[in-house]
């Protein structure tokens, strides 16, 4: 039981996509579905970004290395420090002897890739909402359906 | 309270940030299920942008800086002004769907999560540092991009120099949004409008394919408008 | 080899990023090009170049085999890397070709379907639709996969849309098919994101490397697998969640119905391939029973069931989409059977199936182009007024069914001998099967077409009127193409056998 | 927002009734711009980069037009500027990629740019970070400007 403590986060992420996906799944209307496919891909962000949380880590933006040689608690940092080439900055890199550590960046980049698709996902769904508003006049999708099995049944104008 | 007791024995987990990760994690799912049952779009909107609002503060507990100034200007900005604009031009209210024609949808959403929960318990601890996902790529750009690119935003330098391919997928994937609403809409707001008198039948976008008698309820301004 | 001579080296080692880079960035000029006739001849220019660029790395691939493109310059697991192999160059040349097809096909066809002003940015979007199915079928990256899968995706769903020019129908369509198209995606991101909780990287082949390392995997990769499939069937239209297919195909501008139904499945057919096989494995149970299961399971129940619904179907474009859901459980049958042979076969009837139905959907266009056609009672007596777009369309439909001598032939036969030396007698019964209602859905078309005369509109019969040349060039080409496959198959075979080897054959 | 093409108007006296928000937002609007730059360009250093700092710039112009109307934000920011900024924001990233292809190294191989592999890097983030940025802000305004110029066909009594 304590195993499934140490895991909450994707249990609740899971909720949290599985309410997204039913709001997609059970509502009819076209813009409630796009704000479900919102949450469900918001949701799926959170799964990405606990993958990569760290306990006890920090942000993963290098904290520059001030060449005292040991950060403000006195501890020592030689070692995880990297020295760069001339002129530049020295950063403190998590490993031994150092006692910071980072999130995982990777996580980080791929949702930022992901949430500029899910806006750009809306904004085509939006605007082919505003359309089908203007054509079918309404955006209940159940008399979208019932207005095309009508259509459907009269063949096509010639 | 068996929780706090089982991370407060885990050294690496301090109890404010649990107890902080609890509440945005019972708003979250509050917030979801209101979106469940609200009609009125207006308030499904506005919790749609709350909704990213409380994410992105989540990321910033989750060390995701970057992810959570993105998703508070998208999600809780752009997305939201997107969609109340798209409401105005739409309808306001949705109307209700009967239980039993939600059945269906609630079981595909139960086998979904019952799929996933049943990994659960194959996967690391939650801020596990030796989990397979943070002991080896991901880890290895902290040391690289102080090695090979030497900014201090370690973010910034993956996804502009390690993975710069996606992100140059990620400009055409906005371009190509970009693309397609001037396509559908028009910057001018009157793409996809049309009339035709083929034998002095009028039909127009909004009658097409069936040229029924649907009346034409455009100004006619718009009418023009629609023609250039 | 005396082709390849001519190639510069440069081009031969950066081919692979030379074929996304430059569909996108010329997507992004077409779309500001202010004369519709340069906007298409530099869509044509671009396709032309891209075609020539998939044969030249097809080509080189039969000569050195898989070659690995740095992109950025950062090996693999960290950077992005492009993969070339026997699996997928066929598909790139296949993709390329198409486009270019279509192309010179939308010269004509876009003067009826398209607004003026608003042809270069359907130009643009044309290439960007094409752009990201290369980039997802030579990337080496799982993510990035995700990243070219929206490219084309989003490009898709406006292209679709463009239809509500001539039918209103296409908006609906074009709005299920995003809702069911980024349902897919996410779920793939989930699988995607599941694997790389398990194996912590994304490069395909370092996953590969570490699941079987793993012996499989724990419950994660099997979820993840779980996803991955469901994500990629919704976008290649695996049997019940085909439904955003027959309106997609049917309401959209005739070249976006014959690129699509040439390539887009086929994409994200040879994605599932390339999990299945390739980042998984048959020999994981899990995987054994998702393929044994679960692909066999819905392709055949999808042979039968689209097909049938293919025979009710009035309107001929919808009728053609349920062929292709027919067709695609083919596929599936092939590749769930899971032995050299048979996913061969399936490799094969995916590269076939897609010269097939571009040649009746460009076909199916131009009758439309001519005559408005879409019913198929409309069909009478196309034979005497149409005859070479109904030749063409005859040739085709003839390789749909399985007549010898024709592409579909070839690979029908691939796959019922693979299934016969597995033992699975009944699966041959369904082929027999679903190919004899094939002939009832194409053969009426064939006997309305020939075997009635034409109609009499305002008093008259309705006189010869051909399709335009570069309607029935493209046609032409795909109608021989399938002849060509049929008489001269060992090319196409060898390839196939090629790619069904990389995938089994070593591992 | 009934009529968003229309300019805000006066009320019968002649006189503004949002003077107080326009004077604000005058003061604001620059700041916010200059607050994206910040964040792009500081996007090495801390949070931020293209993408971000595209979206805020784009908020701008965006608030503009809620404030303005949308007949001055088209005058402040020209329809025609967007489909012309939509490919330069692709064509800075993608050519930078070709730059460094005629270069002689990979595509987005940044490390060609200068003779020292860092600063080709440097240069390279900053060129890309670029294109994200020009894509991203006139991607953003295209799409409030064509939802914002559609009219409206349901009345506010709707509401």
């Amino acid at each position: 039981m304590s195993d499934l403590f140490l895991q909450y986060n994707y249990i609740i992420v899971i909720i949290l996509m599985m309410t997204g996906l039913y709001i997609v799944f059970a509502s009819r209307n076209l813009i409630k579905k796009l704000a479900g496919l919102s949450v469900f891909q918001t949701s799926v962000f959170l799964l990405y970004i606990t993958i990569g949380k760290v306990s006890g880590g920090q942000p993963p933006i290098l904290i520059e290395d001030k060449g005292y040689g040991a950060d403000k608690d006195g501890h020592a940092l030689l070692e995880g420090t990297i020295q760069t080439a001339a002129g530049g900055a020295s950063y403190i890199l998590p490993g031994p002897g150092s006692d910071v550590l980072y999130s995982n960046p990777l996580p980080h980049v791929l949702i930022l890739t992901a949430i500029v698709v899910g806006v750009a996902t809306l904004s085509i769904g939006l605007a082919l909402t505003v359309r089908i508003r203007e054509v079918y006049r309404t955006i209940e999708e159940d008399e979208i359906e019932a207005a095309d099995f009508v259509y459907n049944l009269e063949g096509t104008a010639d | 309270m068996n929780l706090i007791a089982a991370a407060a024995a885990e050294p690496a987990f301090a109890v404010p940030v649990l107890l902080l990760d609890i509440c945005l994690m019972a708003l979250l799912v509050v917030v979801a299920f209101a979106i469940v049952r609200m009609r009125s779009l207006f308030a499904i909107v506005m919790l749609q942008g709350v909704y990213s609002l409380v994410c992105a503060v989540w990321f910033v507990t989750l060390d995701a800086v970057d992810v959570a100034f993105t998703e508070a200007a998208v999600g809780a900005g752009v997305s939201t002004v997107l969609m109340l604009s798209a409401m105005l031009l739409a309808d306001r209210k949705s109307t209700p769907v009967p239980m039993r024609r939600q059945f269906g949808a609630l079981m595909v959403v139960v086998l979904a999560g019952a799929a996933m929960l049943y990994a659960v318990g194959d996967m690391p601890a939650f801020g596990d540092v030796n989990s397979p996902a943070n002991a080896y790529v991901g880890m290895d750009f902290i040391g690289k991009t102080a090695e090979d690119i030497q900014i201090p935003n370690v973010v910034t330098a993956v996804l502009a120099s390690y993975r710069g391919y996606d992100t140059f997928g990620e400009v055409v994937v906005i371009f190509s949004a970009g693309l397609g609403v001037l396509l559908l809409l028009g910057l001018n707001g009157n793409a996809g409008r049309w009339e035709a008198k083929p034998n002095g039948q009028v039909i127009n976008d909004r009658t097409a394919p069936s040229a029924a008698n649907v009346e034409d309820i455009r100004t006619p301004d718009q009418k023009a408008e629609g023609e250039t | 080899m005396s082709f390849l001579e001519f190639v510069p080296d440069w081009l031969l080692a950066h081919a692979p990023a030379f074929l996304m880079a430059l569909p996108l960035i010329m997507a992004a000029i077409t779309a500001i090009l202010p004369n519709k006739r340069v906007a298409w001849a530099s869509t044509f220019i671009v396709t032309a170049i891209l075609t020539v660029t998939a044969f030249t790395i097809a080509l080189y691939n039969a000569e050195v085999g898989t070659t690995i493109y740095k992109m950025g310059g950062w090996a693999p697991p960290h950077g992005i890397s492009l993969v070339i192999d026997a699996l997928n160059a066929p598909v790139v040349v296949l993709i390329a070709l198409m486009s270019l097809i279509t192309v010179i096909y939308a010269l004509p066809a876009t003067v009826a379907e398209i607004k003026p002003n608003k042809r270069a940015p359907f130009y643009a979007a044309f290439l960007l639709c094409t752009a990201g199915l290369l980039g997802m079928t030579v990337t080496g990256d799982a993510f990035n996969v995700f990243v070219f899968l929206e490219v084309s995706s989003i490009s898709t769903y406006v292209l679709v849309a463009m239809g509500a020019a001539r039918d209103r129908r296409a908006l609906s369509a074009a709005y299920n098919y995003l809702i069911l198209g980024s349902i897919g995606a996410t779920f793939f991101v989930i699988g995607v994101g599941f694997l790389y909780m398990e194996t912590g990287t994304l490069n395909m082949a370092d996953m590969a490397r570490i699941l079987a390392d793993l012996d499989g995997g724990s419950r994660v990769a099997k979820i993840a697998f779980g996803f991955i499939v469901i994500g990629l069937g919704l976008k290649l239209a695996m049997f019940p969640l085909h439904t955003w297919l027959p309106g997609a195909y049917a309401y959209s501008p005739t070249p976006v119905a014959a690129f699509l139904a040439s390539t887009a499945t086929k994409a994200a057919l040879y994605l599932l391939l390339r999990f299945t096989f390739f980042v998984f494995d048959p020999s994981y149970s899990y995987v054994a029973d998702v393929l044994m299961f679960v692909l066999v399971g819905l392709g055949v129940v999808g042979m039968i069931f689209a097909s049938l619904q293919a025979i009710f179907q009035t309107d001929v474009r919808r009728m053609l989409a349920y062929s292709s859901v027919a067709q695609v459980g083919y596929m599936l049958l092939g590749i769930g059977i899971a032995t050299t042979a048979s996913v061969a076969a399936g490799y094969l009837h995916l590269l076939n199936h897609a010269i097939i139905k571009g040649g009746l959907f460009l076909a199916i266009g131009a009758m439309w182009y001519r005559f408005g056609i879409t019913r198929t009672e409309d069909f009478r007596g196309l034979g005497k007024t149409m005859p070479l777009t109904m030749g063409a369309f005859t040739v085709s439909g003839l390789s749909l069914i399985g007549v010898p001598f024709t592409a579909g032939f070839v690979s029908k036969v691939n796959l019922t001998f693979a299934a016969a030396d597995s033992g699975w007698w009944w699966a041959v019964a369904v082929i027999m099967v679903t190919s004899i209602l094939a002939l009832i859905y194409i053969g009426r078309l064939l006997l309305v077409a020939y075997f009635q005369s034409p109609p009499v509109v305002n008093g008259e019969v309705v006189v010869r009127n051909e399709a335009p040349i570069a309607m029935l060039l493209p046609m032409w080409t795909l109608a021989l193409a399938s002849v060509f496959v049929g008489i001269w198959s060992d090319t196409m075979v060898g390839m196939a056998i090629r790619a069904a080897e990389l995938l089994l054959g070593a591992g | 927002m009934s009529n968003p093409e229309e300019k805000l108007g006066v009320d019968e006296f002649g006189r503004d009734p949002h003077v107080l928000l326009r004077v604000i937002a005058k003061f604001l609007i620059p700041l916010i711009a200059l607050f994206a730059f910040y964040v792009q360009f500081h996007g090495d250093y801390g949070p931020g980069g293209g993408f971000q700092a595209g979206v805020i710039l784009a908020a701008s112009v965006i608030l503009y037009a809620l404030i303005f109307g949308l007949a001055e934000a088209k005058k402040a920011f020209p329809p025609r500027l967007i489909r012309y900024g939509m490919t330069l924001g692709v064509i800075l990233y993608g050519g930078t990629g070709v730059v460094n292809l005629i270069l002689g190294g990979e595509f987005l191989n940044y490390s060609n740019l200068a003779s020292d592999s860092i600063a080709g890097q440097h240069y390279g983030i900053l060129a890309v970070e670029l294109g994200v940025l020009v894509t991203v802000t006139t991607v953003m305004i295209a799409i409030f400007y064509a939802f914002g110029s559609r009219q409206p066909e349901t009345s506010d009594e709707d509401w």
